[in-house]
């Protein structure tokens, strides 16, 4: 009996081995003679609200403004959105990415959040020759050492994130940092980014610490008890920590109530949504960078309520951007009559272009980094808070020109 | 200092509970439940299915109801390879691990979920020399409670009485009169809802996430190794001492390596020296 | 002293030994090539069949698996922190290939050998345990070398792993045949172990280690070259999934990693050598398939596929459908 | 009392019982003989039901078939075993009370006949000496009002004083009528309690009398 | 000093938890004896055993082979040394078969065991020795039969021929006899009395018989502490060990 149920099992595994066939690819002018995106991210894990399956929407959007721009003269009437969960893995990343341009016929990866996720995507991009515009991945590699001609980056980097931030805060009077970062490559910089922009602006790193990653206790109590103690006491606690380390290390925050020592905090990487799981008074008085929001304008606002009607919730920047992308390389493929690589690719680099999402927005050609203005943003308290989702003030614009950094010497495209 | 080995005792309540359920376990049913941390986890969430404000009611409920899950699992899956070798047991909480795990994956998806601190203990409390976080102290208090609890029931109870009696030589009580099946089923629920239960002190205070309790579940077997896992009393004090160390390491040292890889360095020293643990017993070949 | 391990080895050397052929009938002894036609026209096929990168993570997984099988089916012991090595190996497959571009043969060996070398302290240490014990100490050490590759990003990457590693053969499909004879170097070593008066000793130490002992076999010894080999072959895989990645990220030192060769090993069945390639092909096919169709909880299924065959097929699928009890 | 029919046994694949049998009466000891390796071990271990075992066994008319070790505890066997049976974790006032059914000797008894046990009360149970683990073992089983008593080689390694105060006891025990399965070497201590003899080889059990020259020449004595 | 000692044991003691199960022991060995321990159940006589072979550390003491101090080395590097045991409770190794057991003590006395690049064909030229053993121990037709498989007398002749096959200048054997039948003792007493030409033998034995029949020597055990010595008629007659070995009523042996 059990020996039977098993064969059928074996069987069905050998049968499903049949499906895979080899690899196919082809070129032409309008390849497959239709225009697919693969917006691969994190559909399940720690960023799965800030893009998630709500970044398909987003695309989704953008191919529907597309259609309803250019009706029948549009040159790609035929447009698909394949998605992937890549889970914030990079060896999954590396298997779906390949998947998406081989199996799936992608001409355009979006989105891929996690820094060793989106590296090794821009390394299959460039294998493959095909395009990849990178959203939600913070590490500044993908415009430096491991830049590529396919691969575009899209909304922030760590660079933005300490700049604004550190920066900002340090000018508002808080002069001594007391920095604790996760002890990898993303925290450390962060961390030196952080630093840099705080010396420039006139304070001073009082101390930092490298908290371990992943951190198995979800416990920072040992920092956030030394916080307070250290000699000169900092003014701020600066948190490089993300996700659920960075919702773990407020919550205790509060719990040492360092607040009402006198220690501010001041968060190196946060996004509305860590704000809704965390709820605004969590975070109330905290200042952070972030790279658009939804109530900026009514230009955002508007789309923020198209995209409500269609997800139920807010927009965040990542799916502003990944709107942004879509939108632009169709508009791209209408004006090259192709969706050929190296043609979008040449068309788009040294653009300036402005849309809901880009403001002031230029592509640099030289290392395909996308500039545009930056927010710095203060979290509101609840009681200020008069809508869902609008938890922030925008305390101020940073200007394209300031808000990323000079092309890097390291990147050769 | 002294409130970082405060500190680090609070750390350490919870390596001490789920090490403390899992050789309780152990040395009953001579399984090492590799779910153990997955209960871990599952007690958080469960906290957090109850919502914030059932903090009390969630310190019972849930604990008891994983205790319960437990038992189920000891009926059905469990005890069906009893007969076998421990590492058949091993692997099957494993794959309960993977399982448990991706089904909390699917209903809450890996984002942190958050818990806010139980009302009345959000203040802090001043130890003169300095003032801790209320709950932090409830942490460390309830543990404690739960372990003098334990140890009170296994030394001065006849339960414990039975309990150690059939742990030691199972076949000798069964053959004084003791019906040792009849306490296996229960013990198995109980040392899982210490898991539990140390998975509901948990939420308020660390991040709620499915991976919460693998992470935990190597160092508390790194834990158990040192301490030695057939003794109750080494486990609970290896575990309390690795919180005391992991802290005074993380606030002293400036390199975040040590204190990550402490507990593993002192596993391969105990290895080294006292391959059954610092309070295992030698295993004599008579 | 060893309450456990000689059980779970009893249980399947029902499966298979070492040993001299069983005077089988010419038959039997031609049904044996047979198959092994049957398994290498398959391997040569593969990659019509399938994705060549599945076909080569196939491969690799392969080797990983016939490596813990190695250990657990004919020393006893379980580990369950081989990550370590096949993790070692694919950071220093993927460094030498990088800094010193070795063609990816060699560098896969100096990976294969710097996992040699780190299983010198870890199985030292380890093998002073048995059982449900030696699966826990293995388990520690493996995260310990995670937290260090984790911490020591200069050299690994970090979490950002280490990008580009270079190689010639750029298309997976012909990568493919160019590691096949890895792998089946890798095979061929197992096997010949297996059937070596070292594997012979092997069985020895896991039947009856006193016995051993007593006939003068320093079995710790042993059980460190057995534990050496083995992570050589782990290395072997990981080094190759370096290369078949070009890419090495700290998942490949996790204790998942770990798990899911554990994982293949008992669905192919423990001690029984080819049934490690068999669970590779599956659970790699199968996982390829839960994600090429969108199902992410990925754990869940194998997680419940290993639930039951731990219950009810223990022998694992070559257990249960080659050998006779 | 006890009785023992057709009983086989094996470990592994040796046979150790072959269709044993006897019978134990009521306030009988009767002493079972045999090498070393002859399976007495194992024949007292499947009466108590911690060895499988075919054939019958029944106390005082009960089928013992089927029962597990802690219901045939229950209803009055005792088992002594050849260890001594101490706990590590229990001192011995908790060894005389980890027993359920306390029905046979009070503890004022006990303690009175086991002065030894009384002073080291509060001791762990491996920490006393051969023989009062001895006595212990004895005492837990009269505690528990077991109505027989397997003894496995009670005398083992005591010393002589040692080995007339167990005779004492297995003397006290038959006169309260309780049947006593005597497993033992020592034949002299066997002559002076045992009412029967059974002799034990190659799987088989046979009556016999200590005046049987088969017997001591198969002991070697 | 006319012979040699081959095996010396001085002051040997071990404790098990505060039980102690050898009780400062000396024990002297001439080389090319038999040379019997006895003692009723309990006495030590296995834990000596196993401290002779280095399976346990002695908590005191030391042991002398041949002259040298081989205290505290591992069973493994005693029996390197020359030393060979067979096991009380048997003791092999299930799934291999008799010629293979053989096999792999030839090959353990020969070296080689770590030649994993090897075929294990290789053990075949231990072929004919090993049948010869299994020969002289009455298993010639079951060299294909797995261990597992032998009956519990084949078994134990299976020990012997385990232990012969690595040709040791000491031979301990603990209890060779037990559960054999009268016939398998004769033949055992025999082969015993053949393989002791030209070594040392060191037997725990229950049956006098077989101890009257081949010691040179008996030393008698009780509780751990050595209570006679001598030639089996010397320890035969000894008072103290008839009240040990037997039991006695009158306890005024003393």
């Amino acid at each position: 009996m059990r020996k039977i149920a098993l064969l059928c099992g074996v069987a069905l595994v050998a049968a499903g081995c049949g499906g895979g066939g080899p690899s196919t690819s082809g070129g032409g002018k309008l390849s497959d003679d239709k225009v697919v995106f693969g917006v691969l991210n994190d559909q399940s894990g720690v960023y799965a609200q800030l893009s998630g399956k709500n970044s398909i929407k987003a695309v989704e959007l953008a191919i529907a403004d597309y259609k309803a721009k250019y009706g029948d003269k549009a040159v790609a009437k035929n447009i698909v959105v394949e998605a992937a969960d890549h889970q914030n893995k990079p060896d999954v990343a590396n298997a779906k990415a390949a998947e998406l341009y081989d199996r799936k016929a992608v001409d355009a990866i979006l989105d891929v959040p996690t820094s060793s996720a989106a590296l090794k995507v821009a390394d299959v991009a460039k294998e493959k020759k095909k395009l990849y515009f990178n959203i939600t991945a913070a590490t500044m590699d993908l415009t430096g050492k491991s830049c590529n001609k396919y691969t575009f980056h899209y909304a922030y980097d760590t660079y933005m994130l300490a700049n604004g931030t550190g920066k900002t805060v340090t000018d508002q009077g808080a002069k001594s940092w007391y920095l604790v970062y996760p002890d990898y490559l993303f925290g450390q910089d962060m961390t030196a980014s952080f630093e840099a922009a705080v010396t420039k602006a006139g304070g001073k790193v009082v101390a930092k610490d490298p908290a371990p990653f992943p951190n198995a206790s979800g416990d920072f109590s040992t920092y956030l008890l030394k916080a307070p103690n250290l000699n000169p006491k900092p003014d701020v606690l600066g948190t490089m920590q993300a996700g659920a380390e960075l919702v773990a290390l407020v919550k205790q925050y509060n719990e040492f109530k360092l607040r009402e020592k006198g220690v501010g905090l001041a968060v190196g990487l946060m996004f509305l949504t860590d704000i809704h799981s965390l709820t605004p008074d969590a975070l109330a008085g905290t200042t952070y960078t972030d790279a658009w929001y939804w109530n900026y304008d009514l230009r955002n606002r508007e789309f923020a309520d198209r995209f409500f009607q269609a997800t139920g919730t807010r927009p965040t920047f990542a799916h502003a951007a990944n709107y942004s992308a879509a939108l632009q390389y169709l508009e791209a493929v209408q004006a090259n009559g192709t969706d050929d690589a190296d043609t979008i690719v040449k068309y788009l680099e040294g653009r300036t272009v402005e849309d809901v999402f880009l403001r002031s927005g230029k592509i640099r050609a030289e290392d395909h980094r996308v500039v545009h203005d930056a927010y710095l943003a203060k979290v509101r308290s609840s009681k200020e808070v008069k809508e869902p989702w609008d938890y922030v003030d925008v305390l101020k614009t940073i200007p394209a020109a300031d808000a990323f950094r000079a092309p890097s010497a390291d990147c050769k495209l | 200092m002294l409130q970082h080995v405060f500190n680090g005792l609070v750390g350490g309540s919870f390596l001490a509970l789920v090490a403390l359920g899992l050789a309780v376990i152990f040395g009953m049913l001579r399984v090492v439940n590799f779910a153990h941390g997955a209960i871990y986890m599952l007690g958080a969430f469960g906290a957090l299915a109850l919502t914030g404000e059932a903090f009390w009611a969630a310190l019972v409920v849930v604990p008891v109801g994983l205790g319960l899950l437990g038992m189920v699992l000891e009926r059905t899956v469990v005890n069906r390879l009893a007969r076998l070798d421990p590492l058949y047991n091993f692997l099957l909480t494993f794959g309960l691990t993977l399982v448990l795990q991706d089904l909390v994956k699917w209903r809450y998806g890996v984002q942190s979920s958050p818990y806010p601190t139980p009302a009345g203990l959000g203040g802090s409390v001043d130890f003169g020399l300095f003032d801790f976080p209320a709950y932090r102290v409830f942490v460390l208090v309830v543990a404690a409670i739960v372990c003098f609890g334990v140890w009170f029931l296994l030394s001065r109870t006849r339960l414990g009485l039975i309990v150690r009696a059939c742990t030691e030589r199972p076949e000798l009580s069964a053959a004084l009169g003791v019906n040792v099946g009849r306490w296996v089923t229960p013990v198995f629920g109980f040392g899982v809802a210490l898991a539990g239960l140390a998975g509901v002190l948990a939420a308020p205070m660390r991040a709620v996430h499915p991976l919460m309790g693998a992470d935990l579940i190597i160092v508390v077997f790194a834990v158990v190794v040192i301490g030695g896992l057939g003794s109750i009393f080494g486990s609970v004090a290896a575990a309390f001492a690795i919180g005391v160390l992991q802290a005074l390491s993380e606030a002293y040292l400036d390199s975040a390596l040590v204190s990550q890889i402490l507990v593993y360095v002192v596993m391969a020293a105990v290895l080294l020296w006292r391959p059954s643990g610092l309070f295992g017993r030698e295993e004599s070949p008579a | 002293m060893t309450e456990s391990s000689a059980l779970v080895a009893q249980e399947m050397a029902e499966a298979e030994r070492p040993g001299p052929e069983p005077r089988g009938s010419a038959l039997r002894r031609n049904a044996r090539w047979l198959l092994l036609a049957a398994a290498v026209v398959f391997a040569l096929w593969l990659p019509f069949g399938l994705y060549p990168a599945v076909a080569v993570e196939i491969l690799c997984w392969a080797l990983f698996a016939v490596a813990i099988d190695l250990l657990l089916g004919y020393v006893g012991l379980m580990s369950f922190g081989h990550a370590a090595f096949w993790g070692t190996s694919a950071y220093a497959t993927g460094l030498v290939a990088i800094h010193w571009g070795l063609p990816f043969p060699l560098a896969v060996l100096c990976g294969a050998l710097t996992a040699t070398v780190l299983a010198v302290p870890i199985g030292y240490l380890a093998v002073k345990r048995t059982g449900i014990y030696f699966a826990m100490v293995t388990l520690a050490f493996a995260q310990m070398i995670y937290v260090v590759a984790n911490k020591w990003s200069s050299l690994t990457g970090g979490e950002n792993g280490l990008q580009s590693v270079p190689r010639a053969i750029t298309d997976n499909f012909y990568f493919y045949y160019a590691a096949l004879p890895i792998v089946f170097g890798g095979l061929f070593l197992a096997w010949r172990i297996v059937h070596s008066p070292f594997g012979r000793v092997l069985v020895a130490i896991r039947d009856n280690p006193s016995r051993a002992r007593a006939l003068g076999y320093a079995v710790h010894r042993y059980k460190l070259m057995a534990f050496m080999l083995s992570a050589f072959l782990a290395g072997l895989g990981g080094g190759l999934f370096a290369m078949g990645h070009r890419f090495v990220s700290l998942e490949t030192l996790h204790w998942t990693t770990s798990g899911k060769a554990v994982i293949i090993v008992v669905l192919g069945g423990i001690g029984t050598l080819w049934g490690g390639p068999l669970g590779a092909a599956a659970i790699v096919r199968l996982e390829d398939w839960l994600s090429f169709s969108g199902f992410e909880q990925i754990g869940l299924v194998t997680g419940g596929i290993f639930v039951l065959t731990v219950l009810l097929f223990r022998r694992g699928v070559w257990g249960t459908l080659f050998k006779r009890r | 009392m006890l009785h023992i029919e057709e009983l086989s046994a094996s470990y592994g694949e040796a046979k150790v019982l072959t269709s044993a049998g006897l019978s134990v009466a009521q306030g009988e000891v009767a002493t079972l003989c045999g090498r070393n390796g002859a399976g007495k071990t194992t024949l007292l271990r499947c009466v108590m039901g911690l060895h499988p075992g075919s054939g019958k066994v029944s106390l005082n008319g009960t089928d013992l078939r089927g029962r597990k070790p802690f219901e045939r505890a229950r209803l009055g066997l005792g088992w002594v075993p050849d260890d001594r049976g101490a706990y590590a974790t229990l001192t011995v006032a908790e060894s005389l009370a980890l027993p359920p059914m306390r029905s046979g000797w009070s503890l004022e008894q006990i303690y009175e006949a086991f002065p030894n046990l009384y002073a080291r009360r509060g001791s762990m149970s491996t920490k006393l000496s051969g023989g009062e683990q001895q006595m212990l073992a004895l005492a837990r089983a009269l505690r528990m009002g077991s109505r027989v008593l397997l003894c496995d080689e009670p005398t083992e390694g005591l010393s002589p004083l040692l080995v007339q105060r167990v005779g004492e006891i297995l003397r006290q025990a038959k006169q309260q009528g309780i049947a006593v399965l005597l497993v033992e070497q020592n034949l002299h201590f066997a002559a002076e309690v045992a009412d029967s003899y059974y002799l034990l080889a190659s799987g088989r059990v046979q009556q016999t009398s200590p005046a049987d020259k088969d017997l001591l020449t198969y002991l070697g004595v | 000093m006319t012979t040699p000692l081959a095996l010396v044991a001085r002051g040997l003691s071990r404790d098990f938890r505060g039980f102690r199960a050898v009780d400062a022991v000396d024990l002297e060995v001439a080389a090319g004896t038999v040379h019997a321990l006895v003692g009723p159940n309990g006495a030590g006589k296995t834990t000596l055993f196993n401290l002779l072979t280095g399976f346990l550390a002695p908590t005191s003491g030391r042991i002398e082979l041949a002259g040298r101090d081989v205290t505290g080395l591992p069973p493994e590097a005693v029996a390197r040394l020359g030393v060979a045991r067979s096991f009380q409770i048997t003791s092999l190794f299930g799934q291999l078969t008799s010629g293979e057991h053989v096999e792999l003590a030839l090959q353990a006395a020969q070296g080689g065991g770590w030649r994993f690049w090897r075929s294990d064909k290789l053990l075949h030229r231990h072929r004919p020795r090993a049948r010869e053993l299994l020969a002289m121990v009455g298993l010639g037709e079951l060299e294909q039969s797995k261990a597992d498989s032998l009956s519990y007398g084949r078994k134990r002749a299976l020990e012997l021929a385990l232990a012969l096959a690595l040709d040791p200048q000491v031979l301990l054997l603990d209890e060779p006899t037990a559960g054999m039948g009268m016939e398998d003792v004769e033949r055992t007493i025999e082969l015993i009395g053949r393989v002791r030409e030209g070594r040392t033998v060191v037997m725990v034995e229950h049956n006098m018989s077989v101890v009257g029949a081949l010691a040179d020597r008996v030393t008698v055990l009780q509780a751990g502490r050595v209570l006679a010595e001598g030639s089996y008629e010397q320890v035969r007659a000894d008072e103290a060990v008839i009240t040990a070995y037997l039991g006695s009523g009158s306890h005024a042996a003393h």
